[in-house]
């Protein structure tokens, strides 16, 4: 099946180009994006995770490592499209207009996290593994019903594959021709749990075959491969020809959350080895630096820019109001029951009578 | 102005079809998914001729995976869609339990009301008709303790169109509760046109001031046996067809209770953690000093519900109601 | 993917074999058993139709059609091994060993018709589709790690490929290496849905790819394909190489269940012409009847047999004591509840006192 | 014979360890299942040092596959192991509900007991530890509604040891819940070695002529600081710890409140349909005549367990406990 679904890379991890690009779609705009994105993605998940160690947010999923992935798959969509994603994947939906102040509040346990921005169909980040592929098969699929040619994806990890609403969610997608792209980061871990114990299977792409769907394995390291599969894959989406299943090899480097201690179950060796021949964002500095692209004070001046722009996030965030107890009891249902009108009545009485 | 209101002639499950016809033809973005419910009309004929009157477009035969179109139905609902979902049986509802209980229900609240879930979830539900296991369970708690859905359990033919069309227009999600043995057991005289019943509300099927007696679904016709039965022996008691399960109809219990003094409750599903110790609890909290006996309960086992031969012993029967209310009278 | 899993065959629907047979494998004296044990279960089958019809027992599902598969996967086995059946699946367990009376008795919606022979390990049919799956996998397991060389089968339908216990089935057991053998009887439907609705893939087969096990398609009306490609599959397990799925396609020619009107949703006339064509115990006649197995007496004699053997457990089933009460009660917990004991004492005194 | 028996200062997660430590030792056929339950030691570390101990074969990190991995150790159970399951989180079990539902409840009931499943499902509940959202669900209803299945809920390292053994013997499933907010909370001695504490017991916490309090699990120390708070105002209280939710003890409750005449039931879950409402029922049923107030019930809302920003809103107080015993007392 390796032979098969064999890795596709675009640029290999000195940075060198092992395929021609495709110059319309990868143009040097784009790539430029690319970079900017996944600075801009790195900056603020390390930011997040120091703010949790401040206990300024709650506990974090960081995806360091995974930039090229997110990014990559991110900037395929059009505005009009639906993002589904986990708690990893703030780096995608942030990539693809999500708000850093939203996504750091979702963080720091306040529903408005769950709020995207006007016009953004992003769903907030699924806590139960893999739940949310029927939905956006179910929600692709209403876009076609509608007429449009807008499509959906479903962002999810390897160990998420071994849920059965994976498979139903990719069944039920195959067989109503939805317009979904289920994108797979495979970081090789589930917590603790490696791959290998995860599935018999050597690679996720194959489980494609299950569906009859295009299957795809992609170097989720090098976001040129990434881009242009997941272009792809859109593209098929939109004119009608259904689902595909890409698996983007990727790997994080640091915990599995802020609560996680990597060091329980793996070396951290392996992730700095990786680190140092695979960074999805060294690998594309090495190439716009050989195809002339790179300004070092462009660079700096991103840096700086992004930092800010987070630095003002954060701030945002800090300012909104107290977290207000109406929001658990007055969107239950669109006109609450009268148990929960009765129940909000009595707390509020007990908390105004200042007892809480 | 004048309308003459026409009125068919419906059982239950024809009232159901009924219902959902009325709402595909009012509303493009009502759809019908489900297994079997396409061609075949579902294998209770639910939704006979729907797919030959609206296409397969909008009455879907799905895969056999609950979990999977159910998902897919939240993401239609929350993309503009009126999904009407059918589950073949309740006891086949657990593979969609997460779907429910995380997301169908739950998306409203965590996003403030930012997406929300306009779907129904319909069921037959209910032992007494031989089918074979797993096929009877009668499970209604396992929803009525999950926020941010309405639990509904109509009883007769004008009950189940009218609260079904409430159901689909209701903004959250439902899950609407058929009680299988009341399917085809009687008919009624059900409006040909759209009308609602009010989600939330119960009824008061017969007038008396010596006993409530509360049911719901395929238990209404079982303790209006023993109702009537009653009434020759000169005992008079409500009888309260609740209707809705959550949110339950707490001022309609609580003026009975007050009146009578004595409860039973009458519940297929199994005794503990039933909606019975719900109504329990909204006497307690509503009608304490009004109580003069405790209040009995009838209901099935704390067992799985049994094989077919063995059906008739779980549920409740009119019997065993009379038994349960002249304990409440002599107490 | 049809190329890659092609159907196998032994024998085609003229009776002419196709392949060389394996000879000790299949000896004359398995072909003469395979033939008695197909005609037995189809005896069976429309015995309990037309029970169901007077009224003698509940509601049925039929087989007929599939004998062959149930036949040669069952016969395959070993006394010590692990049967799961469906609901449709007591061609095979009674070909396993199963006893006629308390299938008949399950049917009749009595628990007695749950527990099988003493010394068989055959599991209650499995209502909830595909929920059986995992069940073989972790039964299987324990064989292993007890030593033994035992397996365990489980059967499903076409339809039980949906649901995600299916996947999360196979997938755990070919992560634990289980000895277990998934057989799936593709008869094309699931009650009224036919298969195109059901996957969009063209093979159940194709599914094992998934999981890096192997997949077999077989002709299920072709005992001889099934039996051999069974026996292959039971020897991996046996020998430590894991999981196998096999496909099985086949037909069923009557309705899914009594309770079920298939002219609702098909043309029985397909019905029809797969039986004239395509027939099961037809073929292996023909085939038998070439090999100069075949000797009318012989056939004469086995009809009579199992005519007189399903008599006399329709009998054996009838003449039951009355279903007892206390079954409902008595073995939910080893030890009754204090709740269900009261609940005991109050309907069995309720019943005493007539007035029940 | 003189056997002295060595103690250890264990918290509440330390004791969950202990007994699974405990009953891996003494027999063969135990078992330790789940996500993360190997190397990585459980996300609580409940399983830390377990498979170190005892090898990849007794201690097997599964997939992420909740029905997978439960309905795999089903079949385990019926062919002669005895799994304990991890469900990582309570609010995780929704994919195996099924499995739970209709197979590991109800197999000895069907194969009258042919087949049994003698199999432990841990699993972490609770709000009040900043857990992301779902990570803080208590359903126990879910299963008390479930008929096949005991469910047990230690509050205290003691309780947790002693009922997690007596779990694993049991020859039936027990879904065993552990308080997250309590597993570091406190500590306690525990002893060494192998002990029960019987499945089905309460225990009396605090002794008092006024009012009955009754808590499970992560409420216990909330109503035990209520409870303490108002004996300086002269008000003594029995203090009632479940520990097990199904079967309640109905003995335990009815002494008390026969003894108090007034109740306050402190529960974490959703009000509707919790196993309060079943403790108000356990009241009824016994003790009605002895009832002086209306039985104050202190919950979680009838809303999703809320974001953990505003979990503190959602968990019961000393404070509302304190409350409701001052209501039922000026009754
Ligand atoms: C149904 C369910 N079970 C368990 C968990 C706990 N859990 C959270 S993340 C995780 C691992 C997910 O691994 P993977 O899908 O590979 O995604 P990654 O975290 O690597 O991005 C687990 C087991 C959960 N959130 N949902
Ligand atoms: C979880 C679940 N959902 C729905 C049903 C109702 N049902 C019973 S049989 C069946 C079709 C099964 O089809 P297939 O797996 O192909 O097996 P076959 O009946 O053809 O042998 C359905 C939907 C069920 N038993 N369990
Ligand atoms: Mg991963
Ligand atoms: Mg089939």
């Amino acid at each position: 099946m390796e032979e098969q679904f064999p890795m596709i890379q675009w640029i290999d991890e000195k940075g060198n180009l092992v395929k021609e690009i495709d110059q319309e779609l990868i143009t040097e705009d784009v790539i430029r994006n690319m970079y900017r994105n996944m600075v801009r993605i790195r900056t603020f998940d390390r930011k997040a995770i120091s703010l949790q160690r401040q206990g300024r947010i709650g506990t974090y999923a960081p995806f360091e490592g995974q930039e090229a992935a997110q990014v990559g798959s991110a900037m395929s969509l059009r505005k009009t499209d639906w993002l589904f994603p986990t708690y990893r994947d703030h780096g995608a939906t942030m990539t693809f207009g999500h708000s850093l102040k939203t996504i750091l509040t979702y963080w720091n346990g306040r529903n408005e996290g769950c709020v995207p921005p006007e016009g953004l169909h992003i769903f907030p980040p699924s806590v139960p593994i893999a739940t949310h592929l029927p939905h956006a098969a179910g929600a692709a699929y209403a876009e076609k019903r509608k007429g449009t040619d807008n499509i959906a994806v479903a962002y999810f990890g390897d160990g998420a594959t071994s849920e059965g609403d994976f498979h139903e969610g990719l069944n039920v997608a195959s067989v109503l021709k939805s317009p979904v792209v289920f994108f797979n980061q495979n970081n090789n871990y589930a917590i603790s749990v490696p791959i290998h114990k995860q599935m018999n299977s050597k690679t996720i792409a194959q489980k494609s075959v299950s569906y009859d769907i295009p299957g795809v394995r992609v170097d989720g390291n090098d976001i040129i491969a990434v881009y242009t599969e997941m272009n792809r894959a859109i593209d098929r989406a939109r004119n009608g020809e259904g689902p595909t299943l890409i698996e983007a090899v990727t790997w994080r480097y640091g915990a599995h959350t802020t609560a996680d201690d990597p060091t329980k179950y793996r070396e951290q060796q392996e992730s700095e080895d990786r680190r140092a021949s695979k960074d999805p964002v060294a690998r594309l500095e090495l190439y716009m630096k050989q195809a002339g692209l790179w300004d070092e004070e462009w660079v700096t001046g991103i840096k700086e820019e992004v930092a800010q722009e987070i630095d003002l996030a954060i701030e945002d965030m800090e300012n909104l109001p107290p977290a207000d107890v109406n929001v658990i009891f007055d969107y239950v249902f669109e006109s609450p029951t009268w148990t929960i009108e009765k129940q909000k009545k009595d707390y509020v009485a007990h908390m105004e009578r200042g007892d809480q | 102005m004048q309308t003459t209101v026409g009125t068919n002639t419906l059982t239950l499950v024809q009232a159901v079809t009924d219902g959902m016809r009325t709402m595909l033809r009012e509303k493009e973005e009502v759809l019908v998914m489900g297994e079997d419910v396409g061609k075949n009309g579902g294998v209770f004929r639910a939704t006979d001729g729907l797919q030959a009157e609206f296409g397969e477009d909008r009455v879907i035969d799905t895969p056999l995976s609950e979990a999977g179109f159910t998902g897919a139905a939240i993401g239609m609902a929350i993309n503009g869609f009126l999904p009407i979902v059918e589950i073949q049986f309740l006891g086949f509802v657990y593979p969609a339990y997460e779907q429910i209980m995380t997301h169908a229900s739950r998306i409203r609240a965590r996003t403030m009301g930012h997406y929300s879930v306009p779907m129904v979830i319909r069921a037959p539900y209910g032992a007494g008709v031989r089918a074979p296991e797993i096929h009877s369970d009668s499970v209604e708690a396992l929803f009525t303790h999950m926020p941010g859905i309405k639990v509904v359990c109509p009883s007769s033919p004008y009950d189940a169109k009218g609260l079904l069309i409430a159901s689909i227009e209701d903004p959250d999600p439902v899950l609407f509760m058929e009680p299988m043995r009341n399917y085809r057991s009687s008919r009624e005289e059900v409006p040909e046109d759209k009308y609602t019943v009010e989600i939330g509300k119960g009824k008061r099927l017969a007038e008396g001031e010596d006993v409530t007696v509360i049911a719901w679904g395929a238990m209404v016709p079982v303790a209006e046996k023993a109702v009537k039965q009653m009434e020759g022996k000169g005992v008079y008691c409500d009888l309260i067809d609740l209707r809705t399960l959550y949110p339950l109809d707490q001022d309609l219990i609580a003026e009975s209770v007050q009146k009578t003094g004595r409860t039973v409750i009458v519940q297929e599903a199994h005794a503990t953690s039933g909606v019975a110790n719900d109504v329990i609890s909204v006497i307690n909290d509503t009608s304490f000093l009004y109580q003069k006996a405790p209040i009995e309960r009838v209901t099935g086992f704390d067992t799985p519900v049994p094989f077919f031969a063995y059906e008739d012993h779980y549920l409740p029967t009119p019997e065993r109601v009379i038994k349960s209310i002249e304990k409440v009278i002599s107490f």
